[in-house]
This record gives C-alpha cells, structure tokens and sequence, in this order.
C-alpha cells in the first residue's frame, strides 16, 4: 500500500494517520512552542475568510494553512492524504465518490464536524449563481448525497480520477453549517490555529487550539502572526532585523549577499508556475503549425530562465505540467532554441518574414516586458520580426489576455493534469487561451480523466505532453521557483511542498521553531 | 526756551562716525559728528534725507539699526559711554532713562498688543514701577496730552487709535519711565498738518513739563523752529554748523543753510483770469462716485481752463484722489460728467479713445512705484512716444533725448539707466518727461513733490512752471501742502469729506475771509518763527487746533 | 529609561560646561564683548557643537561607521569643490561673472558648481556613461561594490541590474532622463500656472473668482494621489493612442504642479497690478498683452524664479516618488526614482557590504544632490534680491 | 466678533461646495479608471459571466449619474456607503451585517491621525524652536548649520529618507523596529515605539518648510519698527522676539502648519508602504487597485476635507491671532 495514490488502483485513499494506526511511522520532526512571524505579500484590505474570494498568499496561508481544513490535502510529496476525510472510494466509472469523514472533529467554536458542513460548504461553490472562483472546479457534482452523520457521496456527471485531489483546492474549505455568516466573518474552521486577531490587508493571529486531530504530528507553534508586508524591501529588512522570523517572494537579486548572512536561509522549490506566451491556434497567421513551431525554436529558454528568473527556474517544453505534478514528462526531448529551424519552418509555412504583435504587461508576470524584448531580440535571428505592443497593466487580463492573438500569460499551475488541462487546454473552456482544439488531444484528455489505472494514465498524459510541445499554442518558456527566506531559527521538514509558495502555504502547520 | 547750556551736562557725542555696509563693503555715512546736550534742553537736527540725522539720533542711544556699525567717537550719556558699554548696561538705560518716539506710531506700536500693555512694559521690565501704579501713571500722561478718554483708550490696540492721537501715545509710552533724554525721529512728518500742531503742542508741553531733554530730528524747519532750544544742520553725514535756534533762523552762517532758508521763496505771479467765455480744458460737473455703496465723492464741480493751474486741497480722505481717478476715467462717476473742452468724456477710460487718453495725463506721488523698475528710460519714455505717436528706431530716440532734454537731464547719460539708478527728484522728472511724451493737454499732479526734499522739490515746481509756459499746459495740482499751493497755483479747490468747501483764486483764498475749513488749514501751516506756536495757542486755545477743530465742522 | 537618563545627563553636563566656558572665557580675555555680551543660550550652543564635533571625530575613527566616514569625506570634498570653484570663478571670466562669485556665498557656488556638472551629464551622458542605457550586457544581477566575492564585478563598479544593464551608465543617463523630464515639466507647469495667475490677477472678477475656486478644488485632493489615479486613467490613453506614458506624467504633473504656481503668480502680479506704473500703462490705452508680458511679467519674474528652482525640487521628488510607487518613468528609460526602489534591497545588507548598500543610496543621493544643489541656489537669489530692497 | 463668524460660515459653506466639486471630479476619474470593480476582483478569472454578475449585484450597470446622486444622497444623510468587496462578499452570503466604509476606514484614519499626530508632537515645537532660534542668531554658524540640515533633509525623496533612517536605527544600530504594523488593542507605549520610524521620517520631511517659514516670517518681523521699539525700550532679545515677534509672524506659522498637517494626512502613501503602516493612504492605493468606489470617494472625501478643515482652521486662528480682525473699529 506504499505511496498509493502514486502508482496502481486510485480508487481508494485515506488519511495520513490512518497510515500511521496500521504501522506507517510518520516522523514527527517538529517540537512545541514558539510564536512564527510571517511577513507576506498579496494582502489586500478587502480580504475576507470567504475563500470563494481567495487568490493570493496571504489569505491562503491563513485560511488554509491555519484556521480551516479541507476533505483532503496534498503531502509535501506531492501524495494526497486526506484532512477531514477518512478514507474515500469511487465506482468502477469514477463517477461516484464516497468519502468517509473523520469522528471526533471540532469547529473553534465547539460545534462538531459532520456531512451537513461538508455539503453546506461546497454548496457555496456548485450553488447555480456562485460568483465562486472554484465553481468550475465541483461544476461536475450533480448530487451530494449525506449517507450518514460523517458519510458523504458525490455524484459526477462524468467519471474523474482526480476528484479527491480537486478537494484539496484552497477554495473548498469545509465551513460549519448552519452557522456560515457568523464562520465567515469571524473565522471559525477545524484547523489547527483559531482566529485571534484578523485585520484585512494588516496582519492575522492565530492562536493554537488545545487539541486537535493533527496533534503529534503537526501544528508545533503555539502561535503564529502573518504580517502583511508588500513591499519587498521592507519584507526582506523586516526579516534581516529579525522583526519576522519569515518571507516569501525575495528579490532575486539580492540572492548572493542574503546567502552570506549567517543568520538567514534560502527556501527554494521549483513548481508548477509557469510563464506563457499564448497564441490564437484558430487565428492567422497562428493557425499554422509551421509559424507555431517557428516561434517555439525563435525563444531562447535558458537565457530566459537566467534573465527573468536569474536561474532560479526551469526551461518550459512548451506544456503546463511541471515538475510538482505527478505525471510530469521530465525525459521529454527538450526544445531549443535553434533560428535555423526556425526559418526553415517559416519556410515550409510559405511565409518569408513573419510579423505579429506581441502583447505584454508586466501585468502577465514580474519581467514579462523584459522577456518580450528578450523574444524580440532572439526571434529576429529566425527571421521572426516581433513587435512588442506594450499594453497598460490595468485590466491586462480582461482586455488582453484571451483576446489578442499573441500575449504574455501568467499559470500558477494545478496540482493535478486534467485539472490543469480542462483549465486551459480543453476545447470550448472559458480559459483555453489558445483556442486549443486538437482532436486527438481531446479525446485522450476524456479518457485519462476516468481512467483509474495510473499507468495507462501516465502514458496517456506523456502523449499529450508531447502533442503540446510539437504543436501546442502556447510556449511555455519556463517554469519559476518558489523563492522564500526564513530566519535559522525556524525548522521545516526535509521535503518542501512545491506546489504553492511557503511549503503549499501550510509552514503553520508543519514548520517549527529549532 | 530759556538758555539752558548752564545746567549739567547729560550727554556728550564725540567725533561719532558710522558706516553703513552697501555691496559686502563699508562705507561711512556719517563722518564726525559731535554734540553736547544739556539737561532739559531740546536739540534740533536737520537736514535733507540722507544727511544721517536719524542714524545719529540712534547712535546717541548706542543703537545701530542692521547694517550700520559705529566706526569711530564716543556717545557719553551720563558719564557711560554707549559705544563701549555691554549690551546689558545699555538695555538698563535705554526706555527707562533715554526713550525713543519713531516716526510713525501707527508701525511701531505692536498690533497684536493693548497701548497700555506696551506702556507698561518698559517700567514694569526695569523695575520702575508697578504695573498698576504704571497704568494710572499712563492714564494721567494720556490726560495731560488731550487725549480722548483716557481712562479708556489704553485698552484699545493701536490699530483702533488715529494717527495723531498714537502718536501722543506714544510720547506718552517714552515718558513711562519719566527719562533724562527722549529721542524724537520725524514725530509729525507722516501726519496732516491740522494733526501735527496738535501733536507737536503736546510733544512740547511734556517736555516743559517733565523738564525731558530731547533730540528732535525733523526736515521741517518751520517744526524745529518751534521745538528746539538749538539746532543743528547735517549734509550728507557731515556737520554744517550748529546756533542757538533764534541766531540760526535769522542770521544762517553756511550757504547750504542759507539756500534751506530760502526754500520758500519761490513763487509765479498769479494769471489774469480766463475769459468768461472760454471753453474750460476740463471741466468736472457735479460728480458723485462711490467705492462700493459708499459715496466718496458728492457733487464735486470744478473747472479748469487753458494755461492755468488749479490746486485741489484737502487732507487725507477728503477725495481729492477720487476725483482724479474719475478725471482719468478709472472710477467712473455714478452721477455727473467730465467734459474736455466742451465735449463729454466716456466714464471708464476703457471708453475712451487714444486721443481722450492722450491728452490726459498724470504724474504720481511715489516715483519709485510709478515707473516700472525693470525698463530702462528710454524704454519708459519711448513706449508713449511710440504708441501714441508711432515714431520708431532712430526717430524714437531722438524724440526721447528731446524730452529729456527738457526735463534737463543729460540724455545720453541717462537714457539707458534703470530708475534704480536714479535719484527721488530725478525719477519725479522721468515721470513728467512720460506724461509729456504723450503730448497732452491737461496733467493731472498727485501729490508730486511731497515724497521730496524741498529744494529738490522746488526745483520740480520750477519745472513744471516753466513747461506750462512753454508748452500751455493745464496742470490740476493734488497737494496737502499750502506752501506748494502758495507758489504755483492760480485757483485753488478746497475739499473736505469728498465735497468742495470753497474755490476760487489763489489770491482770494490767502485773503481773509476765509471758510472756516480752509482757515484752520491755513492756520495749522507752522511758519518760521519760533514763537508761532506759542502765539497760535495763545490766540485761538487747544480747542480751535488740530482733530478737535476739524471734526466740529 | 536609561536611555533617557543618559540624555538627561549629558544635557546637564553640557549646560554646566556652558556656563563655566563663558565664566573661563570673561576672566581670562578681560571681560572682552565677545563673552561679555554672550548670553547663556549662545554659550550652550557653541559648547554643543564642540561636543557634536568631537563626538563626530569619535566616531570617525571607529570601525564600522563606513557610512559616516563617507558622509564626512563627501561632505568635505563637496565644500572644498565649491570653494575651490569659487576661487575659480573669482579669477576666471568676465567682470560681471567674477564680481557675482565673489558675493558668493560657499552653500551658493556649491550649488551652481552642482548644477553644472549636472548639466554637463545630462547632456554629454551618450558620451560619459561607458554602456547604453538600455544595453543589455552578458552578466544580468551583478552585486555593486565590484567584489568579486560578494558576487561584483570590476567592470561595472555599481553591478549590473536585473536584465544586465550597468548602473552605473544608467545613473548617468538617469541625469538625462530624470532632470530633463522634471525640467520639462516645471517650465509646462509654469507656462500654464503663471499665465493663469497673470490672467485671473490683471483681469480679476469673475475670471479670478472662477480660476481660484478651481485652483481650490484641485489642491485640496493631495497631490500624489491624485496624480496616481490619472496615471492610472492616462496608461489607458497612452496603450490607446501609442504615446508614451512618460508625456502623460509631464501633463499630469504639470497640471497639479500649475496650481501652486498658479497662487504664487497670483499673488506676485496681485501686488504689482496695483503699481502706478501700471495705472500708467491702462491709461495709456495698452492691450491686456502688452501688460502682462511687458509691465508684470518682468518684475515678477524674480519671485517666480526662485519658486522655479522650489517647484523644480518639487516635480522632481514627485516623479521619483511615481516612479518609486511604479507609475512613473517607463523603462527602459533610466530613472533615479526607479533606480532606487529597484535597488534599496540591498539597504538591508548594508551591516556586512556598505557597498553593495550604497547602490540605492548613490541614486536617491544624485536626488538629492541636485535639490539640495538647487535650493542653495534659491536661497542664495532670494537672499540677494530681499538684500537689494533694503 | 460677528464679522469673525460671518467670514467662517463663509469660509465652511465655500468648503462644503469644494467638497461637493472634488467628490465629482473623484467620482469622473475613478469611472475613468480602466476596468471596475469586477473586472479586478476576478483577474485572469474574469468571465463574461462573472464581471456581468457582480457589475449588476454592484449597481455598476446603472447611469453614472444616477449612481453618483445616490452615493451623495447617502453622504448627506451621513451614510458614506459600503466597500464593494463587502459588498459583493454579501451578495455571496445573500443578507446578513454589512461593515461600512465608515467603519471599514475609521480604524485606518485613527492610526494615520495617530502618525500625524506624533509627527507633529515632534516637528511643530521643534520646528518653532529651531526657527526661532535661527532668527534670533541670525546668520551664525547655527543659523546655516540648520538651513543645511533641514535644506538637505527637504531634498531628499521621503522614502530615501526613511530607508535611511531604518539603515541606521534599525539595520546598524538597531534601537528601532523598521516595521510599524500598529494594530488595535496594542498598548500605548509599544505603538509609540512602532510609530516612531515612520514619524521621524516625516518630522525630516516637513520640519524644513516649518522651520523656514517661522525662521522668514520672525525675520521679516525683525526689521519692522515696532520691534526695534521694543529694543529701544531696553527689552531682552528673547523677550523681543517671544513676545513682540512671534505674535505677528502667528499668522503665516499657522498657515504653514496647517498646510503641512494636511500633508501629513493626505500624502504619506509611500512612507506608509516602506514602513508597512497600516493607515489611510495604503487602504486607498487598495482601493484604486481593485477599483473599489466607494473606498475611494470616502478617503477622497476625507482627505480634501482634512485639507480644507485645516486651512479653515488656520484661517481662523490667523483671524483670532490678528486683533484688526479681531476688534474691528
């Protein structure tokens, strides 16, 4: 039963220290006590515990990493574990889940977990006029159905393997019912750390509850305090002088003078984020697969990568699956960057010179102007004449991005393939920014998705790796590290979730003070 | 006035020399001035501006003003030498035994504190008296100077007091401390002259009283007469000479002081009168005009005629200034019209075409504010010559070297000079060289050589007579100065409160019968003859001078 | 607490030490007006600067004040600079020209000589600064202080930015850039400003009623908001109509900058309309341009001056604090104000690498440098012509 | 004193009508802003569907003036409205308690009045002082000492100043925390602490200008001959210029204070973000990012009311300090 949802059957999964009960040792690294003072970015003074709202760091670590919990949660390693759930179990078609919760759970405020809060609070996103950003995400459930006080089933209205992992989304936090307006507004979740003190766009405090289902292995602060702190100067002197003991997003720049204080280390992982150059498959000159494949050999990704990034990233193969996912092609041939070819599939496209506008704002991605004109510069020499059209920041991606032919796009990456690609690669998705539609893509996209055996999965989303990285829309340069710094007096585990910033935004959860 | 050289002596200045500093360098300004002065006597310092009378009246207080610094002598007062002693020792003596009254009460009161409250300072601060005792001292001193109310008026701040009456005030806030020594600087120069009589008589009967000696400085030799015991002449920081008042009025030793004497003397034989039937050059008939919804002027009717010169009288605030701004056309009247030569003029000057504007013009009291500091002569005087007779380049200039000529400055000297460069009575003669340029008929004089020193005075009086006569101009002369009007007038208007209280010929104004108004005017003219005041008191009593007589009528 | 023990103590030593310096010095010089006449204050204060000054030795010999010992040495090389250029001046050049540098003060002739070599920057920058402004060289993020062990490189002394530009050059070429777009926008600020003054002054009325209340409504929304929200508005037109966002910044400035001109030229012209001179001229029959451009404008052209330098100032701080915010100068222009908050990461390692710190410092100094310079210069003009009215 | 009284029912009625005009322009430019509310709530996750759901849940689909008359009926009537984000947040809830601009702002402008009130605790009596002191030695070594001091401080762009400051009191000698995140509940002396940085940033900043002003405006005084009256009466060089100086120079001080306190509320955006201090300024750069209106029209409100309550303030004081307007004739 190793490392199960990894390789084999993924019909069935359970929660970590139901693993631990049947004789897993899960080290228990941490000891108690202490206060973590983060200092963060993405903090807004209209932020709320709504976490239909939810998009940044900030709030994530807070509601997420603190005071509530999800059905499940994605391990450092990238397995899924489950939180709130028990174990789970779907039908032979995927279509029907069946999660059984944890006993014995409690909200802050002492009222007691079951079914009704799990169905209440997922109501908040299927509801038919959810404004919810996770809507598209339980879009498929069409029933939930409470089979006992602390028994759930769900209902697809197709089969998908990945349906527990989208339970893990920061957006599905499990509320309790009955009681949502007073839990919203003052924070009231199953989570290790209560709501102590919260000022939107100021700071939160949270404070340890005394006891709680994670206890052993989690949860080591008594207490914690995130600090809103946008401007990066002041996070990184903030951390220097020892006012936090913690800082996501440090300046890259700064990187070599930061490694010569003692006192200070570097938190880096590379994820799933990715920076993008979308084009319009359906538009000219775009709709050729020769222009595509010219434009893929014009971009030079490692000097992209050293540039933009300063090194702290990886080269893209022009697909959205990153090394923080499962199923990512990591032995795929790489493209690169090669103007001979370039011009000779120009060539077989019929076209001379190719001209398009490129649209960027530094709005797509920090350096995204820079990366244009780094494009320019190495396209020209494949005889691709790039105009850089700078647009305004503001409303970048309401007017922009999904309607220019070709832009600069930012993904922050999905934990799971079909998840990534029916968001943005599935034909007719809202999102799919580049009109992509290719039939052989597709249809291996509906079948991986119901598919329960992961090695038939696994070869069926190398192929599509591949299909993007030879005819896909959307070049996708490189993927960026998650760069944070923490005082040495902070501990973390061997192994860094690398799918959000901040160990997943859970460092509450699972770091502790030496 | 009795001899008082044989009382002891009070202070002693010796060879007093100043520098004052112009361009990051030291210049003197006063070069060897020496004095003594006796208890209760009265010592009298004139001379022109510039002769550094009030820099000496400081200095023998041991005071410089910023940028002045004593370079050389000794001011002896009472044994202490002043130029040597520690700023402590001087502030011991200055307000409690040497006091100053300044030139205008109205700027060196403190706005933003009560009469009384500035009274009592000094007494209080030396330790002379108490405050309460110090206020009854000031309520009976405010008494003894006629003041109105003088339980009262103390409790005003300066700005609710008359000019006249602050000044008293202020004689009365130097005497607080009962000094040995009160410095005068120009007490009445900034007041009217039915203001300064009573001033004056209430500056010398403290002085009487309290047996205060006194350094008067002062131009007016008519006001010294009056006041010193002896008197002393300044030119140009040096000593002239100095005599016992009666010696120096009648038997003057230096030219300079003789040409001072003389000053007065000039005067144009009266015209004959213009023909009944001539067409005035202007003619204002019954104008009335207001600032807002107050009426400044009611009334007022006057002509002037071709040639003739009309002086237009009055103190400060009686309209005569209004009815210039309506002559010109920048007030324009709400009743009643301005003719020239028979033909009504628009009311506003905006209405009015080039060639009305042309041939009215005016010279202005202040020089300095008059002509734009920025533009050369040649500029402020070619700019009518061009516009109103078009002549440009060489024609241009030659026509402003004419002008100049004829307002007898060197043209090819000044004519590219700033009127920085120049001095007060020559800036007065660019004005009038402006207001000719435009080759009008009629110039209206506000106030022309009151800002001067009379003989710089005269001699603009005397140029203007002789341009008259040359060029048959018509000349309406604003002055508060009777001896102005004695010698260049043909007709005068009296004005009072914005009406005219009489008019006619010069001749028949400075013979008696007289307007009551016009005659206390007259009266208040102090004259130089030391016992004019005395005599004029004696005659008509404090109730008939000053405020109190002008305001009864 | 003992802190403010310690403070408290020193001030009651320095204060005795005050009063037995004047005791020591009426004694031993025979009572000579210099410390007859001192009164207390002014003895605390020469025997406060005393102690600041030795205070300012001590810690100049202590390790680790590198940011001090720069200070010191900067401050002194600048002063002996300006008095070396005055000295210059006073010997060198016309009658007129040597006569002005000897009134000149040394805080006067340090700003002139500033400005100067500003200006000298500012136009020769193509051929002073050793790289392009937006070249972008082989090794992007190289650590200023060029040592190779904190990651520097020699050839360029001030490192290299994000993308491999030089700072140094871009310093340079943010002379150009910086103090040519807030000279730009001063002179619009004051063109629109002072004539809108001169208008509503000369003509008055309701033109002066209307003006003012608007000039009103507009400086009572501060000043570097409203200026961030029409930055906002103005990307759009700027992405829309392909003109730079750098000219929408000079028109926005320029129009929030005008109505503090705009009181100032007001008020200036308000106390010469009233001038008989003027009086002389409307009688004259002359035209409201002639007025304004030949009577007013050349008397209030020295009060306006020196708010020039003021507002220059002014402008100046505005756009690197735009550009400090992000809506300033666009790249790949080179700015100081972008500069600086690019680059004050490395503030924070300034403990152990002054001089990487120094970095930020250098462009928020050039700032700096050249306000400081330019206020010198006002203070100086201001100080002139009060003098000459005396 | 009746004419006082009329000049400030003037003066507040002149004051309501710029507010009036100022919260049109705001309200003009903020709807010129590109996108709303909508649009950058939802970033990359703007739907059609979406932006049209909450512009109608917003009222963002009225008239612009329609919506510009009903925010100012509610301002009249003392309701200032309700942010969009709490707006549409309870839209999602469907009912419930709705926190206020009113309420959502206060706390903001209570810390950045709490900034402005301790920088000026500092600057204004320094200030005066060093002014003051700088006219009595005029021209010595003090004098230019401190017009170099406060010259340089003046020119130096704020947030220079402040990392400057946070590099030698918190980074080389730390004796100051560099981070100023007041919160409520935080005791007195700790908020003190925390607000010092920040407030001597400021104190660099506007203490120049005061000190400037107070140090002309005495100067100017000096010359006049009522003060060397006083001289002449034998009176101290302090007395002089404490008690017959500093009366008359009132007026422009006043004014020069209140020009810089309105300074000190309205415009300390950028030291707010390097010092991350949670005031007013901050919220409202917010505000603009999400285009969240009434946010933005409340701060506004607020801001060019503190600008004209203060130089009504100042007017009157300059009124009470001048005793011409004081007692009339």
């Amino acid at each position: 039963m190793t490392n199960m949802s990894r390789r084999g059957l993924l019909r069935t999964g359970a929660a970590a220290s139901v693993l631990a009960a049947t004789g897993l040792p899960l080290r228990a690294q941490g000891k108690r006590g202490g206060r973590l003072r983060v200092g963060m970015n993405g903090a807004n003074t209209s932020d709320s515990w709504d976490a239909r709202t939810h998009s940044d760091i900030f709030m994530i670590s807070a509601a997420q990493g603190a005071v509530f919990d999800n059905l499940t949660e994605i391990a450092p390693d990238g397995s899924l574990r489950g939180e709130l759930a028990e174990s789970w179990e779907a039908s032979e078609d995927a279509k029907t889940w069946t999660f059984t919760l944890r006993r014995g759970v409690t909200f802050h405020n002492g009222k007691s977990f079951g079914a009704d809060d799990v169905i209440e609070s997922l109501q908040l996103h299927v509801a038919e006029d959810s404004k919810s950003a996770a809507k598209p995400i339980v879009a498929a459930i069409t029933e939930m159905k409470k089979l006992g006080e602390h028994q759930v089933q769900f209902t697809l209205n197709a089969g998908n393997a990945d349906f527990p992992y989208l339970m893990s989304d920061y957006h599905l936090l499990i509320y309790p019912a009955g009681q949502l307006d007073e839990a919203l507004s003052k924070g009231i979740g199953t989570g290790l750390y209560r709501a102590e003190a919260f000022e939107p766009g100021v700071r939160f405090v949270g404070k340890r509850v005394d006891s709680h289902y994670k206890d052993g292995n989690f949860g080591w602060f008594d207490e914690i305090e995130y600090i809103a702190i946008n401007d990066g100067t002041a996070r990184m002197n903030a951390l220097m002088t020892g006012q936090v003991d913690a800082i996501n997003r440090i300046d890259f720049k700064t990187e070599a003078l930061l490694k010569a204080n003692p006192n200070v280390r570097i938190l880096e992982v590379t994820g799933n984020q990715h920076y993008t150059f979308p084009m319009l498959t359906d538009v000219s000159p775009f709709d050729q697969v020769h222009v595509r494949k010219a434009l893929k050999y014009g971009i030079n990704r490692q000097e992209m990568v050293d540039k933009i990034l300063l090194g702290h990233g990886q080269v893209g193969n022009d697909t959205p699956i990153g090394p923080a996912n499962q199923y990512y092609n990591a032995d795929m041939e790489q493209l690169a960057y090669d103007p001979d070819k370039a011009k000779f599939h120009l060539k077989q496209a019929g076209i001379d010179r190719l001209n398009i506008d490129l649209s960027a704002s530094n709005a797509a991605f920090n350096g995204a102007i820079d990366a244009a004109q780094l494009y320019q510069a190495s396209a020209g020499a494949g005889g691709i004449e790039i105009n850089l059209v700078q647009e305004p920041a503001d409303g970048y991606w309401s007017n922009v991005w999904l309607k220019k032919p070709f832009c600069a796009a930012y993904w922050s990456g999905r934990a799971t393939e079909d998840w990534m690609f029916s968001s943005a690669y599935e034909a007719g998705v809202p999102w799919n920014d580049s009109h992509w539609d290719d039939a052989r893509f597709q249809e291996l996209l509906i079948a991986a998705r119901a598919e329960l055996d992961s090695d038939t999965r696994r070869g069926q989303y190398y192929e599509m790796q591949e299909i993007l990285r030879d005819r896909g829309g959307v070049i996708v340069p490189m993927f960026a590290n998650f760069v944070g710094a923490l005082s040495t007096k902070v501990g973390t585990p061997e192994t860094v979730g690398n799918l959000w910033q901040m160990d997943n935004a859970r460092m509450a959860e699972r770091w502790w003070m030496n | 006035m009795s001899d008082k050289s044989h009382r002891s002596l009070l202070l002693r200045v010796e060879d007093l020399q100043l520098e004052g500093r112009s361009d990051e360098t030291w210049t003197p300004i006063v070069k060897g001035v020496s004095f003594d002065l006796h208890k209760g006597e009265v010592l009298g310092l004139i001379g022109e501006s510039g002769a550094g009378k009030s820099t000496v009246g400081l200095a023998a207080m041991g005071f410089t003003r910023d940028g002045v610094r004593i370079s050389g002598g000794s001011v002896l007062f009472d044994g202490t030498d002043l130029v040597t002693a520690s700023a402590d020792t001087k502030r011991q003596l200055l307000g409690k035994r040497i006091a100053y009254v300044a030139q205008s009460a109205a700027a060196s009161f403190n706005p933003a504190h009560k009469i009384i409250d500035q009274h009592t300072e000094a007494p209080v601060r030396h330790g002379v008296s108490g405050r309460k005792e110090s206020e009854e001292d000031a309520m009976e001193l405010y008494a003894r100077l006629r003041l109105p109310n003088p339980e009262e008026i103390g409790f005003r701040y300066p700005h609710q007091v008359s000019g006249g009456q602050l000044q008293r005030a202020m004689t009365a806030m130097a005497m607080s401390c009962r000094p040995d020594l009160i410095i005068f600087d120009e007490p009445t120069t900034a007041l009217d002259v039915t203001t300064q009589i009573e001033v004056l008589a209430a500056i010398r009967k403290i002085v009487e009283d309290f047996d205060t000696a006194a350094i008067y400085i002062t131009h007016d030799l008519a006001v010294v007469a009056q006041m010193a015991d002896r008197i002393k002449v300044l030119l140009r920081g040096e000593e002239v000479e100095e005599a016992e008042t009666r010696r120096m009025l009648s038997d003057p030793q230096e030219e300079y002081t003789r040409s001072l004497w003389a000053v007065r003397s000039f005067k144009r034989p009266a015209k004959p009168a213009p023909a009944l039937d001539a067409v005035p050059v202007i003619s204002v008939q019954g104008v009335t005009a207001a600032y807002g919804k107050m009426d400044i002027l009611h009334g007022v009717s006057f002509d002037i005629h071709a040639g003739r010169t009309v002086a237009v009288v009055g103190e400060s605030g009686s309209g005569k200034s209004t009815t210039a701004r309506c002559i010109t056309g920048l007030l324009p009247p709400r009743l009643g019209q301005i003719e020239f030569e028979g033909t009504p003029l628009p009311g506003s000057f905006r209405g009015r075409s080039k060639d009305q504007l042309r041939q009215i013009q005016m010279i202005y009291q202040m020089a300095d504010t008059a002509l734009n500091p920025r533009k050369t002569i040649g500029q402020i005087i070619g700019r009518p010559v061009e516009f109103y007779g078009g002549l440009r380049g060489r024609a241009r200039r030659a026509r402003v070297e004419e002008l100049l000529a004829q307002i007898e400055l060197e043209p090819s000297q000044y004519i590219d000079r700033l009127p920085s460069e120049l001095s007060g009575g020559q800036k007065q003669r660019i004005g009038i060289a402006r207001a000719l340029a435009a080759e009008p008929r009629f110039i209206i004089c506000d106030e022309v050589t009151s800002a001067l020193d009379q003989l710089v005075a005269e001699g603009i009086l005397k140029l203007l007579a002789d341009l008259q006569d040359e060029l048959g101009l018509s000349y309406m002369f604003i002055t508060h100065d009777l001896a102005t009007v004695r010698s260049i007038a043909d007709e005068v208007v009296v004005m009072k409160d914005g009406e005219v209280v009489e008019q006619g010929s010069k001749d028949d104004m400075f013979t008696p019968p007289h307007h009551p108004y016009t005659d206390l005017l007259l009266s208040s003219v102090p004259e130089m003859d030391p016992d004019w005041l005395s005599e004029l008191l004696k005659e008509r009593g404090l109730e008939n001078i000053g405020d109190a007589a002008s305001d009864r009528m | 607490m003992t802190a403010l023990l310690y403070v408290l103590g020193a001030l009651a030593a320095l204060l005795l030490a005050a009063w037995a310096m004047r005791l020591a010095g009426r004694a031993l010089s025979g009572n000579h007006p210099r410390f007859r006449d001192m009164g207390f204050g002014e003895a605390f204060g020469w025997v406060f600067a005393a102690a600041a000054l030795v205070f300012a030795v001590w810690l100049y010999g202590r390790e680790g004040a590198v940011f001090f010992r720069w200070a010191v040495q900067g401050f002194v090389i600048f002063a002996l600079a300006a008095w070396l250029f005055r000295l210059a001046g006073r010997h060198i050049g016309t009658g007129g020209s040597r006569k002005l540098f000897r009134a000149m003060p040394l805080t006067a002739s340090f700003g002139v000589l500033v400005v100067l070599i500003y200006a000298i920057l500012a136009i020769f920058a193509g051929f002073i600064a050793p790289y392009g402004q937006a070249e972008i060289l082989g090794a992007a993020n190289v650590v200023p202080g060029g040592d190779p062990a904190l990651g520097g490189n020699p050839a360029y002394p001030l490192g290299t930015d994000q993308i491999g530009r030089d700072i140094l050059s871009r310093l340079i070429y943010g002379a150009q850039n910086t103090v040519g777009i807030a000279f730009a926008t001063t002179c619009l600020a004051f063109v629109l400003g002072g004539s809108m003054g001169f208008l509503a002054a000369t003509i008055g009325g309701w033109l002066d009623q209307l003006l003012s209340r608007a000039v009103d409504v507009l400086m009572a929304i501060p000043a570097l908001i409203f200026a961030l929200l029409l930055m906002t508005i103005a990307s759009v037109w700027s992405a829309r109509l392909g003109v730079p966002l750098t000219l929408f910044m000079v028109l926005i400035i320029a129009l929030i900058d005008s109505t503090r001109v705009f009181r100032l030229a007001r008020a200036v012209a308000g106390n010469i309309v009233v001038m008989d001179y003027i009086e002389a001229a409307k009688l004259r029959g002359e035209g409201l341009g002639y007025l304004i451009f030949r009577e007013i404008l050349p008397n209030a052209l020295a009060p306006l001056l020196a708010e020039f330098g003021l507002r220059f100032c002014f402008v100046f701080l505005t756009i690197a604090s735009l550009s400090f915010l992000g809506v300033g100068i666009q790249p790949p222009l080179a700015d100081w104000g972008t500069m600086v908050r690019d680059l004050a990461q490395f503030i924070n390692y300034a403990a152990f690498a002054p001089q990487a710190a120094a970095a930020p410092l250098l462009a928020a100094g050039a700032i700096a440098l050249l306000t400081v310079a330019v206020n010198f210069i006002v203070d100086w003009m201001l100080h002139r012509s009060s003098g000459l009215k005396e | 004193m009746g004419s006082v009284t009329r000049i400030v029912v003037q003066r507040l009625l002149l004051g309501i009508l710029t507010l009036l005009v100022v919260s049109i322009v705001i309200f003009t430019a903020v709807n010129l802003l590109p996108g709303d509310f909508a649009q950058a709530v939802l970033g990359q996750g703007a739907t059609e569907e979406a932006i049209r759901s909450i512009r109608r849940d917003l009222g963002l689909d009225q008239n612009i003036v329609l919506r510009y008359l009903d925010w100012l009926g509610g301002v009249v009537r003392g309701d200032l409205g309700v942010s969009f984000a709490q707006m549409n947040f309870q839209s999602n809830m469907g009912g419930g308690e709705m926190k206020t601009v009113a309420a959502q702002i206060a706390p903001r402008f209570g810390n950045t009045m709490f900034l402005a009130g301790v920088t000026a605790m500092i600057a204004v009596p320094l200030s005066i002082t060093l002014g003051v002191l700088a006219a009595l030695y005029r021209n010595s070594a003090f004098d230019k000492g401190a017009n170099l001091f406060t010259l340089s401080s003046i020119s130096s762009p704020e947030f220079f100043l402040a990392y400057v400051l946070i590099l030698f009191l918190a980074v080389i000698y730390p004796v100051l925390p560099s981070l100023s995140n007041i919160y409520e509940g935080m005791g007195f002396g700790e908020r003190l602490e925390k607000t010092l940085l920040p407030a001597l940033t400021l104190t660099l900043v506007v203490t120049a200008h005061m000190m400037r002003m107070t140090r002309a405006a005495i100067i100017q005084l000096l010359s006049s001959p009522y003060i060397e009256m006083a001289r002449l009466k034998g009176i101290s060089p302090m007395r002089v210029i404490v008690r017959h100086a500093l009366p008359n120079a009132l007026a422009p001080i006043i004014n020069v204070i209140a020009l810089n306190l309105a300074y000190l509320i309205t415009g300390v955006v950028v030291v707010e973000v390097v010092f991350v201090y949670p005031g007013i300024g901050q919220l409202f750069v917010d505000a603009v990012k999400i285009r969240d209106i009434p946010v933005v029209q409340a701060a506004c409100l607020i801001f060019a009311g503190a600008y004209i309550l203060l130089n009504l303030t100042a007017d009157i004081m300059s009124i009470l300090s001048n005793p011409r307007l004081r007692h009339p004739k």
